[in-house]
């Protein structure tokens, strides 16, 4: 119990301290996450739209698959992004393992699941008139794809928050693609693994209240969004 | 700028040795020093695959295995520690003083409960040699046998909480020690046998298997560890006051 | 490709199905460019779906469409933009009323003039741009919401505008107006018109081409009766139909005692006075319901209750004159059984 | 790359050999992912629907802390969760702390955020006439969450798969609460994290792509009831 | 509890607003059990606002509702389950035909003979319960939509009906059908029925006690008719508005030039020949456009285009039969200006 007391002071003293592996792990945290989020948004919401709006042979089938990999462990999502960029792997020769952009490819690969699936869910529980309003409108297929997702903002924001979530929370990833390199690749996430290895619970505890108050902050930006559209 | 990657284990990294050493390898050499802390096993999969450049390890037959199948080279022992059994204060098993390989079949005997980190790092593979010493078959679903396949840190919560006897190594225990403030539940009982050396090397990746590899500087890095500057900071590195690592670089 | 011959639509054999239950079939139908077409009919006889081929927002099943000679595909329709409908449950986005309105005009690539071409689209529906544009989709009460609906259709001045039952919970002045706005679309713009309503009144002042769906079928003109069945053995060739004031509709073989029978208006007489002495067969009692001028014509359409069955019989205005009936009068419709075609 | 061909490979052997200690593992996952679901769903979706229904002082501040709660790190839960059952903490008592019920508690508090966000979001993305359909029909509070909730069912049931994802694929807590102990309280995902610390990455590969499996039998058997409903 | 004496709905200086832009204000109203009223008026005048409130589902901000004598509070309501509304756009749960239609009993806990009274409810709508009752609810028309929505609240046998503009989208025959399903409740259960429409004739077939509500405000009776602004100055005393055609309506002294004047329908004298020497200062030449007859008593409605002003003149039947007047007849329309009330 005393370490849940002692995690809030650490968190205080950590970010009034401006403690400067705190803020490097920080740094690099929102680096890796404001990447992944982009790359994952902007190979997921297309597909999660494709997913959600059109009737496709195969489309059920591919759900399923995309709905199961809602259950893909991080290490596993690490263990196979690494097996391509090792540098034995296929793509070892890009120096991409233990770098910042490789671990954002495998935080990408790792949220996508949500993002397709969520966004698909979205598009799905929307209004059937909708699509026939549209077309009739006279919009194009990018047009319809925009204004649908504009119809379902809500549920496509939760969705762009429940994967903005999971990537900066998740640790398998960042510990095996980034190797948790000091200074380096050091998310806070691995940082926080390291302390409870090290059986400094209070540091950990700290450092996971430093996450939450960036996800806060992240979120409160996101609502912010939410409220002026 | 020169940067060498190593995979070590998380000992030297938790203990926080390597954030003392490295400032001073860079001020004198130029090179930055950036290493994974992982388990043994993952060490020398890192290395087999040319990600790193250099390992600093502690699993002797491993490493010899490692450097036989021409993975690596210039395996150099820098330092050791000592591993410890730890346990509550009341030893209900009655071991405290005796010989390790006595510990291990009272143990069994009395069926007292005993935490195995089971996850093939340095400590596991030593605590089987000691089963094996002590004559007896390595216990799998006794129910006093807690294999915890995590880390020593872990794995010590887990025999504290469940008053279990464990396997440590001593840089770990101190760190533990000094977590719980100098006022830990478990204590050590046994210590100072011979065979319980826990001995760490340094290795250089094989360039001839992986040609991406900066062979130089992991042989600056291995002669760096070796000399005498780097052994006096071994040597006066504590943690609570206590010397944790011992350098023993060309000793046999 | 637009052959001044060929008419804007001409539908071929198309069939279109909801799986076993319904099938819209239509053997052959030409809409010429610049016409104005009703279509009206009991709930159910597929007018929407209809609508929804004509707007290509459903494909038939079978059949052919061509759009001013050419024949229409599922996919990539380059007719697509020069058609619009307002569905029968218009749906507004999430935006503001400006943002509906000005949502077609947007998605075209048009910047200019969109305030203004707003502004006039609302004052066409009669919602005044000052009190509107600003508010949020769901600040609108149903027949605002429909106006707006109708509005961003009619900013667009399609080739052909499709409404599907557009004065739906519209108040009367209202309906005037948008009445007024789609002539005027039409004066101006030659906008062809498709317009499926079923205030009858209202769609025949609109437009006199107006034709009946019926289960799934076009089934001639607006004004034809409709008796349903069921239809019982009288005697030897006659069957009948009791309403439910006991009054006794007579008929000649339907198909079967579920047919439905087609009465023109002009196949009926009507009486002051109980006709003796009649070779028609069928002479039923009614009270005089309505009375409304068939525009275009020097016609009148009089509606009749009879005994719970409306009847539509058309008369003359002379004759309407010389019979002197209002509203409320009880007269006599005679028609002959042979009269009743079957559908 | 090799680790992948031969992942494959061991996972077939490991599922054919019916292994021991794999089928441990799949039996515990299962356990503890079923308990921690049904524990969060019998929690989360009426606090969802409360959330999402409901207007209250406090609704959107409420929102924005579950939305954060979305990047909790699992470390971070196990920690706090530790504190209370550990043998010092105030739970301690009850002896949760390397067992079954204790991980699935601490699961429970890690998905809850996921089942609450999403249903509150599914139940405000419904049309604003069932609300009032509903209490013109005549249906008492709870009639109308059921109802709702019904009319969300496909959104509710992505929440529900997204859940079990989280839950199933998690490690940080179970590692932190279950303590991996073999026999006893190794999961997959524990076990892929010990496979992976030793190298083995090809066993961590193969008990992957068990996991998975097993992921798709659930989802499966739960895209039958949307069928069926 | 439920004193005779007291009305069934008793409001009193009731308030409701959303934001600044509309205010429904209604210093009294009583409703009296087993009485059927009707509400008209133009789009956005708070019907359906007026009727969620009588419906429970909205709370005024201001005023008291006593329902039966009882205070009614905006959270727990005993009285919800006696009060039912068909909303201006029902919504259909996603399930079946039947367990929509079901719905309402199941919630309340009946099991028994719930198939019976389904088909029953679906039979007084005129949907024919083998075709419909296993359909989705997306697989209907527009009209059995709202047939079906009508069905799950009649089934309830409320002591208080609300409707919504219950025609909207419905064929001709079935609003004759809904008519008599909605008087049997009346008949049969003393159902107290309250109806918005914008469907005059059929409003009118169904109640003799229809107010209209404008701006927010219940303004006297259906029939009067609305004088829209702008006014402007034309002599000392009177004001004018002029029409489309370029007839002029006299008035005077309105509050503002926007202000909307109403008349009376009895207050209008109707010419076949244009009146000359007359006292009264308004002569408009107009068509009869229809007639009909108003239920319950001995008068008749003339509805009068006047270059596109609509006006409704009440005249008696015997005044009808003497001048003779048939739709598309040409006539005159005279009253005084001071027969122009300021709402
Ligand atoms: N999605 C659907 N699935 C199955 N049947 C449908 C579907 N949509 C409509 N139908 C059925 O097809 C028939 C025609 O429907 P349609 O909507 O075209 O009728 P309509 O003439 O527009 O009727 P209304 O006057 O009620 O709007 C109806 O019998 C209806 O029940
Ligand atoms: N949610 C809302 N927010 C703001 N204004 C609203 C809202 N709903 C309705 N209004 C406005 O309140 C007024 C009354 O609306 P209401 O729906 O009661 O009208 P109505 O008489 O039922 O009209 P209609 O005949 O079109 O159904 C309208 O001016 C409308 O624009
Ligand atoms: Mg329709
Ligand atoms: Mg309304």
């Amino acid at each position: 119990m005393d370490y849940l007391a002692q995690g809030l002071i650490d968190a205080i003293r950590l970010l009034m301290s401006l403690d400067e592996e705190t803020f490097s792990a920080i740094l690099t945290t929102l680096r890796i996450s404001s990447l992944s989020i982009l790359m994952s948004l902007s190979i997921g919401i297309p597909c999660g739209f494709g997913l959600g709006y059109f009737d496709f042979p195969g489309k059920k089938p591919i759900r399923s698959v995309v709905d199961t990999l809602l259950a893909m462990p991080t290490v596993v999502v690490g263990l196979f992004v690494y097996a391509f960029i090792s540098r034995r792997g296929p793509l070892g020769e890009f120096g991409l393992l233990f770098t910042i952009p490789g671990i954002a490819i495998a935080q990408t690969i790792l949220v996508l699941p949500i993002v397709i699936s969520l966004t698909a869910t979205a598009i799905e529980s929307l209004d059937r008139r909708v699509r026939f309003t549209l077309i009739s409108l006279g919009a194009k297929r990018s047009q319809i794809a925009l204004a649908s997702l504009l119809e379902a903002r809500y549920a496509v924001l939760i969705a762009v928050i429940t994967a903005y979530g999971r990537a900066i929370s998740e640790v398998g990833v960042s510990m095996m693609i980034g190797g948790n390199i000091k200074w380096n690749t050091r998310t806070i996430t691995t940082a926080i693994a390291l302390e409870t290895g090290k059986g400094q619970f209070s540091m950990g505890i700290a450092l996971g209240i430093v996450l939450l108050l960036l996800a806060f902050l992240v979120n409160g930006s996101l609502a912010f969004l939410r409220k002026r559209s | 700028d020169k940067v060498l990657m190593m995979a070590t284990t998380t000992s030297t990294d938790n203990t926080g040795l390597l954030d003392v050493l490295a400032p001073v390898f860079k001020a004198d050499t130029g090179i930055e020093l950036r290493w994974v802390a992982v388990g043994t096993g993952k060490a020398l999969e890192l290395g087999k695959n040319c990600d790193v450049d250099v390992l600093l390890v502690h699993a002797p037959d491993a490493e010899e295995e490692y450097v036989a199948a021409g993975y690596g080279t210039e395996r150099t022992q820098v330092m050791y520690n000592d591993f410890i059994i730890i346990g509550l204060q009341e030893d209900r098993a009655g071991v405290k003083g005796k010989t390790v390989s006595e510990t291990l079949r009272l143990i069994a005997e009395k069926r007292a409960p005993f935490a195995s980190r089971g996850d093939n790092s340095g400590t596991h593979k030593m605590e089987l040699i000691l089963w094996k010493n002590a004559g007896l078959a390595v216990p799998d679903r006794e129910p006093w046998y807690i294999q915890t396949g995590q880390g020593m840190i872990n794995t010590i919560s887990v025999a504290s909480e469940r008053d279990a006897y464990t396997l440590t190594d001593r840089g770990t225990y101190i760190k533990y020690e000094d977590t719980m403030k100098g006022n830990p539940p478990l204590v050590i009982l046994v210590e100072g046998d011979r065979v319980l050396r826990n001995q760490y090397s340094v290795i250089a990746v094989n360039p001839e298997k992986c040609p991406t590899v900066n062979n130089d500087l992991a042989k600056t890095y291995t002669t760096w560890m070796a000399s005498e500057k780097a052994q006096k900071l071994i040597a006066e590195f504590k943690l609570m006051g206590k010397q944790l690592f011992y350098p023993n670089a060309g000793e046999n | 490709m637009r052959g001044s011959d060929s008419p804007l639509y001409r539908l071929e054999d198309l069939a279109f199905f909801y799986g076993e239950r319904f099938e819209l079939h239509i053997p052959k139908l030409d809409i010429p460019e610049g016409c104005t077409i009703g279509f009206i009919g009991p709930n159910g006889g597929g007018k929407s779906t209809l609508l929804k081929i004509l707007s290509f927002l459903e494909h038939p099943h079978q059949g052919t469409i061509l759009f001013s000679g050419v024949k229409v595909t599922p996919d990539a329709n380059p007719f697509r933009r020069q058609v619009t409908i307002l569905p029968q449950e218009p749906y507004l986005l999430k935006r503001t009323v400006f943002e509906n309105v000005a949502y077609g005009l947007k998605v075209r690539g048009e910047k200019q003039g969109i305030r203004k071409k707003v502004h006039e689209a609302l004052e066409q529906v009669g919602l005044m741009p000052g009190s509107f544009t600003s508010r949020s989709w769901h600040e609108l009460s149903g027949g605002e919401a429909q106006r707006v609906a109708l509005a961003s259709r009619l900013i667009l001045r399609p080739r052909v505008l499709i409404l599907d039952e557009p004065t739906t919970s519209v108040d009367q002045s209202s309906a005037l107006l948008i009445k007024e706005s789609i002539n005027a679309c039409r004066r101006k713009l030659n906008t062809t018109l498709i317009i499926s309503s079923h205030d009858h009144l209202w769609l025949n002042s609109v437009t006199h081409d107006i034709r009946k769906v019926y289960q799934g079928r076009i089934v001639g003109f607006a004004t034809e009766n409709l008796i349903f069945g069921p239809w019982k053995k009288s005697t030897d060739s006659l069957y009948e139909k009791i309403l439910p004031d006991g009054q006794v509709i007579h008929a000649v073989s339907p198909q079967d005692a579920g047919a439905t029978a087609i009465l023109d208006p002009s196949d009926i007489v009507i009486s002051t006075a109980h006709p003796d002495h009649l070779s028609a067969q069928n002479t039923l009692s009614g009270i005089v319901t309505q009375l409304s001028i068939e525009p275009f014509s020097d016609t009148m359409i009089m509606e009749l209750n009879c005994g719970g069955q409306t009847l539509l019989c058309r008369i003359t205005s002379n004759a309407a004159r010389e019979l002197n009936i209002l509203p409320g009068e009880r007269v006599w419709a005679v028609f002959k059984a042979s009269s009743l075609r079957w559908y």
